[in-house]
């Protein structure tokens, strides 16, 4: 059983990233779209702790940059939901194909 | 010294009188503007007599020659050091004879003019034409500077297009002004170019310096005029024939006179002044004027001269002997007459006894003016009193116009060249010469004068003899004094003219040329003459079927002649057919669909990209994003692994 | 006297005509205006030679300097010389004649002299600028207005031609644009000062780039070829007055520029690039002419003739001897005059005939004498007769030309040459057409000029024959201007 | 202490201002005009505070860091919140939501101020998130209309999904170099690859709050859907923020990586000007079309920044932004006021608008020829000048194609101007009334785009600050 290294992370939020990326352009879904935005904010979360850890561990950037992310995506998603709400009373629906009268 | 103010005043009468009825002559001036007109040209003419008295007689020749003189100059437009067009006055003989015949014929046409055109509701602005034409003409001739005479030049053509175009509602009368205008133009580029060439040289514009460099083969613009050569012919030859070939558009010499015959659909006046005395033998005047240098340093350029003379003078002649509009027989005599002047310059040398062909042809001018005003003016006369230019309307009319009859008698014998008449000195003058210098030339001129006899009186015949008369309604009289008295002036001017000792006064090196008169040599053109006559007298003095007879046992030359040669022809199809068709159309087209076409092209492109490039604005939110990606990683790349 | 007075009083006449009531008071107040700058012109004229004939032999008269933007070299730096004072001249006259032209205007007549005289603001401004800057400045400004009076007071397909016009000129001023900034990098220090810049020479390599920007840049502003397709659908959908200023004033804007910018400050430049320019010029010169006798419309035969002899200008200046850039400027001037008239006159035979087809008049001379007699007049200047300017202005550019003995510079003059036959023919088709011949069932009841009318046309008459009988004073005032201009050019003898 | 009231003037007024409408809400006691009024006041008042007694430093150990022209550009923006606020003030007095509209627009502009002082990553983060948010929410705003909502979806995600690179983005460059602070990080970058990946991230995530080519997709739909006065709050505000921050951020943080974020400048902005002229050519609704000018106007605004001169590229820059403000405004208020009573946003409808309203028309013609960069107006300097400092590189083909793009431009602002003035049309616009506030603004607006170009004192204030 070996130690997880630097790179092992930073694969994993490299991984977690384009998950979220692929969510991102794949789902029709505007909460499930959301969703896959936490994952993007959740592996840059990763990236932070890992450099933070084996790289810079005498600083603190890193952590506190991610509590500040883990904060900033909930005020995000709070106004997001909020949008989608509103979107959904005035398109009776959430599916972001409905919504794409505006073009050109 | 002549007085420059005077010879100033000569040229500015005539404007002065164009200014007033130009502007006013509608308004204040509708009945007296002919007198104030005539008034005017009559003090000029004084004027002008009493300074070529000055210049002739009593201004002192040094050692026999008469000097050229310069009383006036003005710089008018600096080009570069030395190079600069001036306004002044030059007094020379020829300049001064000019003077004479110009304000002389054009007093006469003034006065004929005031019976002629009584009762035109343009009758103002007609004097003003008149005016301008005389002060350009006055101009021309008086310069003293090459690019002087261009723009004096210019301005007569301008004046004779206004007066040939004076019936402005007639379209034949706008189409022949039109003509001759652009003709002359045509001609005048060349004229303009020549004067570049020979002012780049010559590095003047002024007419002595120019002369004076030219001729001498030390001065070093002479050298470089001759060594600078163009297709084998040199510079200078080259300038001197361009400067030709405006001459002879003014003076309608062939092939550049097609102008001239449509020409007479102006007042019959102004054709007597413009299109028979003066205007058109300016081209000769021209060639006068830089005879030295034709003479001395470029004999081809001369020689060209010459034999364009000649055949110019036979061919007209030829036209003239078919043509039925009275007016057209003379244009075309006209133009063989001027013929005449020309080659006699072409075979002329400079100085001396050589210099007979250059005298001759200023004598020539003058008495030519002399007759052929008066050929016009008679024949003003006639058109006057029926209405018409055709030869068949005519005939008999010795009854009801006698001393029109006479005077057109005796221009009619002076230009056929029947002793003692002004015309016979003259043309005998220039028959020598021709005879001394050059046979070929000689023979066409002999040949020519015998044509001249006969549709001269051709003409004479026509109309004052052949059918029988019949009185024509309106007016009885032949038009009052104003028309008659000019006549008799020029029909003495016409048989008395040949006595002045003209060599005396005028010759190419400006010395005293004894011109002595050989009985012998003058019995073949006087014959020729005299034969040429009774022809016309046999053929056309009763009515008969003479003349058709010829016409038809020489059929293809009467046609052809009768056409005039088809030259206007081939000059429609040139100007209609290749460059309008060729040039002008394809111009428009490609000015309209391919250079305007590519301006529209790329806006109408531009328009086009934007419409087919909008699907990228798919209004999905999640292709945005993917496009968003795309090129970050695109940058990304470019940016680590290519462009470093 | 102080050169900003020039940009003063119309920006003055503009604010005046905005305030006012009626359309009555703006005409006046336009006049007046118009009056003002045409006596201001000529007393500029008078001092200017005063001072040289006091033997003030500085290049520049009258500099002013004020601070602008001075973190970037630009100053508000105003001065003539000869050149300049003719051009100002030339716009003076323009103006007022175009003001007294267009005095029956009803629609929306505020906005249009406002439009007007910004436009000779623009025009006044560019002529005197010393700074490239403030130059490109009034160069743009004059475009505007152009593009309203096209686009609102015109005719036919107006919308597409001011359209056109504002983008080729804009075109163009963004070439001038690219080439002053080369300008402005190149020199030690970065300065717009067309003085300063003329000092320091610029580098040849810059001058390869930045000349034919400029020069193409300007260019299109004076119909280079083949940049001048501009002008007949701008020309012929213009107002009158707009088609006299544009002819008139906006593309002698352009030769100015050539001159004063380009050439001036790249002569290396100009000798490397002139074979071309002469090329385009007698291409524009002939090409114009031939298209012209092609036109059925006499706006378009005028504005067509303006590509033919704008290319002299051009060809003036490709041709690079003092004479003929004097010439050149002759020409500027002469054919400014020249077809401002010849618009006027076109407005008013349009005005009462409504129709500007030749095919369909005729016979005019019987019922309006005096506008056919200006008609002449100005057909005749136009075909270079000697007493009126166009005669002396060719004159000067054919003698200037033939200085260069080279075979290249021969053939080309002699081209520019044969286009004054073609000039007599398509003049005379269209003058003789509309003037003479039988009246044109209809216009029995024509009326003559009315007083504004002939005022117009009298002024630039007189302009004309002022210039084609005396041409000396012209001369004499352009001449020092076009030396200092040539003087880093050498011609090959 | 003392200095951290001064230096954080501006955000404690705002602050004191957000705090205020929110009471005021809660207690819902006082009526939308004088309320309005008070606002537009203290705004004001913030505005002119901003030109006495400002100091230059930091606080939070460089977190927060304050200068002359710092101040000089919150100021600008404040101004052009006023403006935002006279402008639409018909339309806020209408909506009953008024308060929280100006809560949000305030606490975006908050944001901003934050951003722009902000003197590390982190603090810059926030501050883009409280600039970002806020503005969707207001996107949102006309609840009833389908749009709204759509464009406030849009710009949501579409900000949340840049966030994430950019915070990706930051993360890198903390994972490189070790540091947030904006001090430290240009010492520590050698321009690895990595770095450059980084480099491109927080570029992409810039390029996209600027609405640079191609990450500009979702700015029309946006600006088209939200209410105008959100519109013109992205289209002003938050572009002249960002787009200093864009500078500040390039030109110090990093400024060793100097040649490959000119390149990448150089290839977007001409990507930028020609395909939001190419756009802006086949608009007809004005939203839209201002919309694809002002991406235009952004590829100009970055020939500025190319030129990476701290003193001339700063100058220029913030000196177009000002004159972009006013006549971006000017147009905008124009249309609202067109909009706001007839809701008509063709171009096509304002066919003969001159006949009826020829105040209006001058305005908008104004704005037009100024964005268009026509003198005299205030455009042509500010475009001027911005090509000048680009050019200062040397790249003719760079300068010859951002003029050339002058001419695309002016040919779509000229299509507006013909409709305006020389279309005919048989049922033009009727004759419209402008709130007085609105007209205040209109002629303030006007007054600048004619003045700011030729009192060149101004330019020189801008320079002296730096």
């Amino acid at each position: 059983m070996i130690e997880p290294g630097l790179y092992h992370m930073l694969f994993l939020s490299a991984a977690l990233f384009f998950i979220g990326v692929y969510g991102f352009f794949t789902r029709r879904n505007l909460v499930t779209m959301l969703m896959s935005i936490e994952l993007i904010l959740n592996s840059v979360n990763l990236n932070f702790i890992a450099f933070n850890k084996y790289l810079w561990y005498d600083k603190l950037d890193g952590l506190f940059f991610t509590i500040f992310i883990i904060a900033i995506a909930a005020a995000e998603a709070a106004v997001a939901i909020a949008i989608i709400i509103n979107l959904y009373r005035s398109h009776k629906s959430i599916d972001v194909e409905n919504a794409e009268e505006l073009k050109y | 010294m002549p007085n420059a103010t005077l010879i100033l005043l000569i040229i500015l009468l005539p404007l002065a009188g164009f200014v007033m009825l130009g502007i006013y002559g509608r308004k204040y001036f509708q009945n007296t503007s002919g007198i104030i007109g005539t008034t005017l040209m009559l003090i000029s003419t004084v004027l002008a007599l009493y300074t070529a008295y000055g210049y002739f007689f009593e201004y002192v020749k040094v050692d026999g020659v008469y000097q050229p003189l310069v009383p006036l100059k003005y710089t008018w437009l600096q080009f570069s050091d030395g190079v600069s067009i001036d306004m002044g006055i030059i007094i020379d003989p020829i300049s001064v004879m000019m003077l004479v015949v110009v304000t002389f014929i054009s007093l006469m046409v003034h006065i004929y003019s005031l019976g002629y055109m009584k009762g035109d509701e343009r009758f103002p602005t007609y004097y003003a034409f008149l005016g301008l034409f005389t002060f350009s003409m006055l101009g021309l001739v008086i310069s003293s500077n090459i690019f002087q005479i261009y723009i004096f030049w210019e301005l007569v053509g301008v004046s004779s297009f206004l007066l040939i175009g004076y019936y402005y509602d007639k379209p034949s009368a706008v189409a022949a002004c039109k003509k001759a205008f652009i003709v002359t133009r045509f001609a005048d580029v060349g004229f303009l170019i020549g004067i570049l060439i020979l002012s780049f040289y010559s590095r003047t514009l002024d007419f002595n310096t120019l002369i004076e460099r030219l001729t001498s083969a030390e001065s070093t613009e002479f050298k470089s005029a001759v060594a600078a050569s163009f297709m084998g012919i040199s510079a200078l030859t080259w300038g001197l024939v361009l400067v030709f070939i405006g001459g002879a558009g003014k003076s309608a010499m062939f092939p550049l006179h097609i102008w001239l015959p449509d020409a007479m659909e102006g007042p019959t006046p102004v054709s007597a002044l413009i299109h028979a005395a003066t205007m058109v033998v300016a081209g000769v005047f021209l060639v006068a004027r830089l005879f030295p240098v034709f003479a001395i340093s470029a004999p081809n350029a001369l020689s060209l001269v010459g034999y364009v003379g000649a055949i110019s003078a036979l061919i007209a002649a030829i036209i003239a002997c078919t043509q039925t509009d009275i007016k057209r027989v003379l244009a075309y005599s006209t133009m063989s007459q001027i013929g005449y002047m020309m080659f006699a310059l072409g075979v002329s040398k400079y100085g001396g006894e050589d210099g007979l062909g250059y005298t001759a042809s200023m004598f020539h001018l003058f008495t030519h003016a002399m007759f052929k005003a008066l050929l016009f003016l008679g024949a003003g006369a006639v058109i006057h009193y029926i209405h018409s230019n055709e030869m068949k309307d005519m005939g008999g009319l010795r009854k009801y116009l006698p001393i029109t009859h006479i005077t057109f008698l005796i221009a009619c014998l002076a230009i056929a060249g029947v002793p003692p008449f002004a015309g016979f000195f003259s043309k005998e003058e220039i028959l020598l010469a021709a005879y001394q210098n050059n046979t070929a030339v000689y023979w066409i001129a002999l040949i020519t004068s015998g044509l001249t006899a006969f549709y001269m009186f051709r003409l004479y015949f026509g109309i004052f003899w052949n059918k029988e008369a019949h009185a024509h309604g309106e007016h009885k009289n032949e038009g009052g004094f104003a028309m008659m008295i000019p006549l008799v002036l020029l029909a003495v001017g016409a048989s008395a003219a040949g006595f002045i000792p003209f060599g005396h006064f005028v010759s190419s090196d400006r010395t005293r040329l004894e011109t002595e008169f050989h009985l012998m040599f003058s019995i073949a053109p006087v014959a020729l003459g005299l034969a040429g006559i009774f022809i016309a007298m046999w053929m056309y003095k009763k009515q008969n079927d003479r003349p058709d007879k010829l016409a038809a046992s020489l059929n293809g030359l009467y046609k052809s002649a009768y056409h005039k040669f088809y030259i206007d022809e081939i000059y429609i199809f040139i100007t209609r057919k290749i460059i309008f068709n060729l040039i002008g159309k394809p111009a428009a087209w490609f000015d309209k669909n391919v250079v305007d076409g590519l301006m529209n092209a790329t806006g109408n492109s531009t328009k086009d990209i934007s419409e087919t490039i909008k699907g990228f604005q798919s209004g999905k939110v999640q292709s945005y994003a993917i496009y968003f990606l795309v090129s970050i990683i695109g940058l990304a790349l470019l940016f680590i692994y290519i462009w470093k | 006297m102080n050169l900003s007075l020039l940009i003063l009083l119309p920006l003055l006449t503009a604010i005046i005509i905005l305030l006012m009531r009626n359309a009555a008071q703006v005409k006046w107040v336009a006049l007046a205006g118009a009056a003002l700058q045409f006596v201001l012109a000529f007393v500029l004229l008078f001092t200017f030679r005063e001072q040289r004939a006091d033997g003030n032999t500085a290049q520049m008269l009258f500099e002013t300097t004020y601070n602008w933007f001075p973190s970037w070299g630009i100053s508000f730096h105003l001065g003539v010389d000869g050149i300049s004072v003719a051009m100002i001249l030339l716009t003076a006259f323009v103006v007022i004649a175009g003001v007294l032209v267009s005095w029956n205007v009803t629609k929306m007549t505020k906005e249009f002299f406002f439009l007007l005289i910004l436009l000779s603001l623009g025009a006044y401004g560019f002529f005197i600028s010393l700074d490239l800057f403030i130059l490109f400045f009034f160069l743009e400004i004059a475009v505007i207005p152009k593009y309203l009076l096209i686009g609102i007071w015109g005719s036919g397909k107006k919308e597409y031609s001011a359209n056109k016009l504002a983008l080729m000129l804009m075109g163009g001023s963004a070439l001038v644009l690219v080439g002053m900034l080369g300008i402005y990098f190149s020199g030690a220090e970065r300065s717009f000062d067309l003085m300063k810049l003329s000092q320091l020479n610029i580098s040849y390599q810059t001058q390869m780039i930045c000349f034919p920007l400029l020069f193409v840049g300007f260019g299109v502003f004076t119909a280079l070829f083949p940049f001048h397709t501009w002008v007949p659908d701008g020309h012929s959908s213009a107002p009158t007055a707009g088609s006299m200023f544009l002819a008139g004033i906006s593309m002698k804007l352009g030769g100015y520029g050539c001159l004063r910018v380009a050439t001036y400050l790249m002569p290396e430049g100009a000798q490397e690039y002139a074979t071309i320019i002469i090329v385009l010029s007698v291409i524009a010169i002939l090409y114009g002419a031939f298209a012209t006798m092609m036109q059925k419309d006499l706006k378009y035969i005028n504005a067509y003739s303006s590509v033919s002899h704008c290319g002299f200008v051009l060809l003036g200046i490709g041709m690079l001897t003092k004479t003929s850039m004097t010439g050149a400027v002759m020409q500027m001037v002469s054919h400014g005059l020249m077809t401002a008239l010849f618009f006027a006159v076109i407005g008013m035979i349009y005005e009462r005939t409504h129709t500007r087809q030749v095919s369909e008049m005729g016979g005019l001379l019987k019922r309006m004498p005096f506008i056919i007699s200006i008609l002449f007049i100005v057909g005749l200047c136009s075909l270079g007769l000697p007493g009126l300017s166009g005669f002396v202005a060719e004159m000067t550019v054919f003698v200037g030309s033939w200085e260069h003995p080279d075979t290249f510079s021969r053939v080309a003059t002699i081209l520019a040459c044969l286009s004054i036959v073609v000039t007599a023919v398509y003049i005379l088709r269209a003058v003789t057409k509309t003037a003479m011949g039988p009246l044109t069932t209809g216009f029995e009841n024509l009326s003559d000029a009315t007083w504004n009318e002939k005022l117009a046309a009298l002024i630039l008459v007189a302009g004309i024959i002022a210039i084609g009988i005396a041409p000396f004073w012209l001369n004499d005032l352009i001449r020092p201007g076009a030396e200092i201009i040539m003087q880093k050019i050498s011609i090959p003898k | 202490m003392n200095d951290f009231l001064t230096l954080m003037k501006p955000e404690l007024v705002l602050t004191g201002i957000i705090f205020l409408l929110l009471f005021v809400k809660l207690g819902k006691g006082i009526k939308n005009e004088p309320l309005l009024l008070i606002i537009q006041v203290l705004l004001l008042l913030n505005f002119l505070s901003g030109f006495f007694f400002n100091e230059e430093g930091t606080l939070f150990d460089g977190m927060y860091l304050t200068t002359n022209m710092i101040v000089l550009q919150k100021n600008i923006l404040n101004l052009s919140v006023y403006l935002i606020s006279l402008l639409f003030a018909g339309w806020f007095k209408k909506s009953e939501h008024m308060p929280e509209f100006f809560m949000l627009m305030l606490s975006a502009l908050l944001g901003m101020f934050f951003l722009i002082s902000s003197g590390n990553l982190l603090m810059f983060f926030l501050a883009l998130e409280l600039a970002t948010i806020p503005v969707a929410a207001m996107a949102n705003f006309d609840l009833d209309k389908k749009r709204s909502s759509e464009a406030a979806m849009k710009m949501i995600l579409s900000s949340a999904f840049s966030s994430g690179i950019l915070l990706f983005g930051i993360s890198l460059v903390y994972g490189a170099t070790g540091s947030i602070s904006f001090a430290e990080i240009p010492l520590l970058l050698y321009g690895t690859p990595l770095e450059i990946l980084a480099l491109v991230f927080l570029f992409g995530a810039f390029a996209f709050k600027l609405s640079i080519v191609p990450f500009h997709l979702w700015t029309a739909d946006v600006y088209e859907g939200a209410p105008m006065a959100t519109t013109s709050f992205l289209s002003v505000v938050s572009k002249g923020a960002v787009a200093f921050v864009f500078m500040a951020t390039l030109y110090k943080v990093f400024q060793p990586m100097e040649t490959v974020w000119y390149n990448m400048l150089m290839i977007l902005s001409i990507a930028t000007m020609i395909i939001g002229n190419l756009f802006a050519l086949r608009q007809q609704n004005i939203k839209r079309f201002l919309a694809f000018s002002s991406i235009a106007q952004v590829g100009f605004i970055m020939v500025g920044i190319s030129s990476s001169h701290p003193v001339e590229g700063v100058t220029s820059v913030v000196y177009f932004i000002l004159i972009y403000i006013f006549s971006n405004l000017a147009a905008f208020g124009v249309a609202a006021a067109i909009a706001s009573q007839t809701n008509k946003e063709e171009i096509d409808d304002y066919k003969g608008l001159y006949k009826t309203n020829p105040f209006l028309s001058w305005v908008l013609a104004l704005a037009l020829f100024s964005l268009a960069g026509i003198p005299p107006t205030a455009g042509f300097f500010g475009k001027l000048f911005l090509l000048t400092a680009g050019a200062s590189k040397g790249s003719y083909l760079f300068i010859t194609i951002t003029a050339l793009n002058m001419i695309i431009s002016l040919y779509y602002y000229l299509r507006v101007i013909r409709s305006v003035f020389m279309e005919k049309n048989e049922k033009p616009i009727e004759k419209i009334k402008i709130e007085p506030s609105a007209k205040l603004a209109l002629i303030i607006c006007g007054a600048a785009i004619v003045l700011i170009g030729l009192l060149s004192w101004i330019y020189d204030y801008i320079q002296s600050l730096i």
